[in-house]
């Protein structure tokens, strides 16, 4: 019988999100049943106002210090996990994040300004990866978004995007102008 | 003006210009095409040495088809666009929608699209600001643990480590520039030259100008340095026939 | 005021021990008032049957997995992560190897991830030892390799380590062109 100790102890020693089927395995139990102890212990964390949450991120569970402990935690750390991204760097992250796969072309098409440095900028920093090559003349590198994308914000998975349909229904001039 | 690179209106094959490169070997033409269609990188096809081939090509068939050369020279200006387009840094995308014109209608859709890429950009902005006050554990199992860590030693040799500090270690890779040849004559030398003998001779023949040069290269630079002293107003050029002699004049000030 | 949220925060995102005053500096706060969140904290652990304990060792307060879990722990360690494991700990000998003397920081700034961890493990296994100290602010430990790293690579010295230089030469060149 697994229990929510060792599902949490298993958590703590983990410096990634662990996907449940892993956690599942070294406990002997169900993915399901993994999926209900993090649940609880999530909860449980919430109920008693922790310093610790769990979430499900990136495809797997993670613990990370509670939002609202954040300025004693970086007070402490004399670190801060702020990353600052320019805007033409959001962009082009967006562009990736919803059309990936995707070419460095078509991403310099899409914004209408040629973005190479931008992407390298986001490769360099972890945001972005080479996913393969586009089966066409030249065969281009294709981009995709990677784990600590979804990671640095917190989403489960690529279908935790918002959705990009109602923007699309918006008329262009809605739009927030380039500066 | 494309040339289109798979039609009749290009010269006939007729022992038809090859070329010999490590990318490619066979007819222009075909490999036009492919440069065109960008089967092949522009960027491994040394375009000067394809040229100096080509001269090499007209000298020995002595026969000059104004048709093919004409055509050559259209189809290696776009690639040389396209090269230059590829190399240096630049603001606008240059492609070939860029050269065909791209649809009002794509321009529009294109509009819609980017806007709404740069609202949901803030809305990504947002998010990894949140994420960010949040600290995850780094430091992984605990030291009562480290005896889990396996016995690498076991499984590998010195090379093996060596190849393994190699990737770790290596520097980002250096772009290649082989491809480009280098330009070593530059303008404002030419600029000079032209000036100095124009103030010696008065008036001279670009023969004359360029008898001095021992390479190709610095003939052109020096036949554009001449072009740029021409449209300041500082010589006067003039040819009595196709292909004639050029007569050159210093007009400017003494030198 | 400072919070249970915060010293357990705090005590979260630590790797080693951290002696009291290092947290109530952090929070503003007196010694006693931390060690009276901490006995708090670790009395709530004991009773909600938590995966975590904290206990007040040498040097000061640490969370740690709690024993009853320790069965379902090292199965996890050992199972799902031991190819990162190996990769890591190759890695993390190589750069020690082949940069020495070193330190923690310098390591983990080649890999790109923290490697306190695996090096660690590397010293425990007698491969890897402290070697000294770097002459500069906070006087970071130095790591290099052990006569016994070099005894099971059957090498008589240091300079018997292949050379980098052609390999690093070679990768360059086999390394797929950027296009």
């Amino acid at each position: 019988m697994s229990s929510v100790r060792e599902v949490e102890a298993l958590l703590f020693v983990s410096d990634e999100p662990v996907a449940s089927v892993a956690l599942a395995q070294a406990l002997g139990t169900s993915r399901q049943e993994v999926d209900r102890l993090c649940e609880e212990l999530a909860a449980a964390y919430e109920e008693r106002g922790a310093g610790i949450t769990l979430r499900n991120v990136a495809g797997g569970w993670r613990l990370t210090t509670h939002p609202d402990a954040a300025e004693a935690v970086e007070r402490y750390v004399l670190a801060s996990r702020h990353t600052r991204l320019t805007k033409a760097a959001l962009e082009t992250l967006a562009i990736v994040a919803y059309k990936q796969p995707v070419t460095r072309h078509q991403i310099s098409s899409v914004r209408g300004v040629n973005s190479d440095g931008v992407l390298r900028a986001l490769v360099d920093r972890g945001f972005v990866a080479e996913v393969g090559r586009e089966e066409t003349p030249g065969r281009p590198v294709l981009y995709g978004t990677t784990p600590e994308f979804l990671e640095r914000l917190g989403l489960p998975s690529l279908s935790g995007l918002p959705s990009l349909a109602p923007l699309l229904s918006r008329s262009a001039e809605d739009a927030p102008a380039e500066d | 003006m494309t040339p289109s690179a798979g039609s009749d209106d290009r010269p006939e094959e007729r022992a038809a210009f090859a070329v010999e490169l490590p990318v490619f070997s066979g007819p222009f033409t075909v490999l036009a095409d492919l440069l065109l269609d960008q089967k092949i990188d522009v960027c491994d096809v040394p375009i000067a040495t394809v040229t100096d081939r080509f001269i090499a090509y007209g000298k020995e068939t002595e026969e000059w088809s104004l048709e093919e050369a004409t055509w050559f020279l259209a189809v290696c200006a776009i690639l040389l666009e396209l090269k230059v387009g590829r190399l240096m840094p630049r603001h606008e995308v240059v492609d070939e929608e860029d050269l065909l014109g791209v649809s009002p209608d794509l321009v529009y859709a294109r509009s819609i699209e980017l806007s709404a890429f740069r609202i949901v950009a803030v809305e990504l902005g947002r998010l990894l600001e949140e994420e960010s006050l949040r600290f995850p554990r780094e430091a992984g199992p605990p030291p009562e643990l480290a005896h889990l860590y396996p016995d690498v030693l076991e499984m590998i040799q010195a090379e093996d480590l060596a190849r393994i500090a190699a990737a770790v270690l290596r520097p980002p890779a250096l772009l290649d520039l082989s491809h480009v040849t280098p330009i070593r004559y530059t303008m404002a030398e030419a600029v000079e030259a032209v000036r100095g003998h124009l103030d010696r001779l008065g008036q001279a023949s670009f023969r004359d100008l360029v008898a001095d040069c021992d390479e190709r290269i610095q003939i052109v630079v020096r036949f554009l340095a001449l072009l740029e002293l021409y449209r300041e107003g500082k010589v006067d050029l003039e040819q009595a026939e196709t292909f004639g002699e050029i007569e050159v004049r210093w007009e400017g000030e003494a030198a």
